[in-house]
């Protein structure tokens, strides 16, 4: 798994790429523990993301409550069908809000 | 060429997670598994697995675990074994789906994602090894 | 990680070779058998394959060949079968392995080399089917 | 597989890398089909050679014919023990010489 961050305006963007599952995922805790100062919206970029399991989805929904606590909006984009389908099934599409791409998110986001 | 049938062996060490997910990967490029197909049938073997390292044994004693894939005309068949304490996995608590992000629990879900994901879904104790049998759609 | 089995069907085509000798591969390398293991592994697959597709159908009617692969502990054991003609390859005539270049015919080394590379070997004809179990020695 | 040619003093040496089998034969057939002109010995560098089946052997074989009735040596070097086993279970090892690597052939033949 490889994890990437970088600001566009005032969204702060982390790419993950690769495959978020017990082994990968306290990588990703540890990524989203903290908050970059002065930001307003978080966006989990979940293009190149080809697996997720109930291990990942813990440290969305862990990152979305922080998120939440401290007046940030935490949003994903680019899921695959089957990582969509994951989020479907967890009731994670109706909690986050999930766009299809990162230029959707970032026009709605920005 | 079509493979048939997969049948792998582990120890109870999340560590042979990584071989197994190789495995997995390759046969389903092989037989060319549907892409949900293919992620549910990682997912169903991850969940079971990573549950069973991690609850089964908890006096960390070695334990054997096992997984076996069927490739049948219109879906997949796995069956994954383990001799760790008896467990029944529907017995698990459904998780509340509902809610806001501040009311949801973590965790939780690894049995219930497989459960909605298989076509057909069933446990049973068998010779001191816990045996859950599940199915997944090949027209995904 | 052990893959306990395997078990492959394909058409009686050579152009399943490519396919099934990459899966050899991918096995030989996640169960890490001994290099001369492996090779004998391929080359029963292939010798046996080939002649069934080859000499099986004379008629070209589409036929199906399954090879399964056991991986016990000191042995793999490896059943070939098809639905071609009957022929039991224990009947093959043995080369001559004596002689001068001038005088050794080219080809008829396929069985011989499996048979005696193979620590058992046997065959049956079943349910129209020729079936063929050999095994090789893990300690190669 | 992939087969390559070249000269070293008198001999004509023929490497081949990769699977001998009854789908790459037929090239390796045709490459020993003709002799090179003034070659007194050919070597077969078997050194990247990973599999050989009976229809490599078939291959082989006819070409030590050819090269017998043409008055010119053919010569194996480089085998990895499984590739030497099915020289050696099919007799071929007293038909052939086999040389452990080229160092070895070329200071025997060349
Ligand atoms: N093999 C097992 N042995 C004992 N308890 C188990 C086993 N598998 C699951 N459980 C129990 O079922 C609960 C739900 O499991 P799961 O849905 O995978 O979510 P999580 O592991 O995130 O809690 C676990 O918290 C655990 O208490
Ligand atoms: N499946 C088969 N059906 C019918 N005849 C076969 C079959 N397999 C082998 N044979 C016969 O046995 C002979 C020896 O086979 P083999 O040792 O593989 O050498 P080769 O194929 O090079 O002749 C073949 O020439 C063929 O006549």
């Amino acid at each position: 798994m490889q994890i990437d961050r970088f600001v566009e305006k005032n969204v702060v963007i982390t790419t993950v790429k690769g495959r978020l599952d017990s082994s990968t995922s306290p990588k990703l805790d540890e990524f989203m523990a903290a908050i970059p100062e002065g930001s307003s919206v978080l966006l989990l970029d979940f293009a190149e993301l080809t697996y997720i399991s109930s291990a990942g989805l813990r440290v969305v929904l862990k990152a979305a409550k922080l998120a939440k606590g401290s007046g940030v909006v935490l949003a994903i984009c680019g899921l695959i069908p089957p990582v969509h389908e994951v989020f479907d099934v967890s009731g994670f599409s109706t909690l986050i809000p999930i766009h299809p791409n990162r230029d959707a998110a970032l026009a709605t986001l920005g | 060429m079509i493979i048939d049938r997969i049948d792998f062996r582990l120890a109870n060490d999340l560590a042979e997670l990584g071989p197994l997910v190789r495995a997995l990967d390759f046969f389903g490029e092989a037989v060319a598994l549907p892409p949900k197909t293919a992620h549910r049938l990682t997912l169903a073997i991850d969940e079971f697995v990573n549950n069973a390292v991690d609850y089964g044994y908890p006096d960390h004693r070695q334990g054997e675990i096992t997984v076996s894939i069927r490739h049948r005309v219109e879906h997949l068949e796995i069956v994954i074994a383990d001799d760790g304490d008896a467990f029944d996995p529907l017995t698990a608590p459904a998780p509340d789906l509902s809610g806001s992000i501040e009311e949801r629990r973590i965790g939780g879900l690894g049995v219930h994602l497989v459960r909605t994901l298989a076509t057909s879904f069933a446990y049973r104790r068998e010779d001191e090894r816990n045996v859950v049998t599940l199915a997944l759609a090949l027209d995904a």
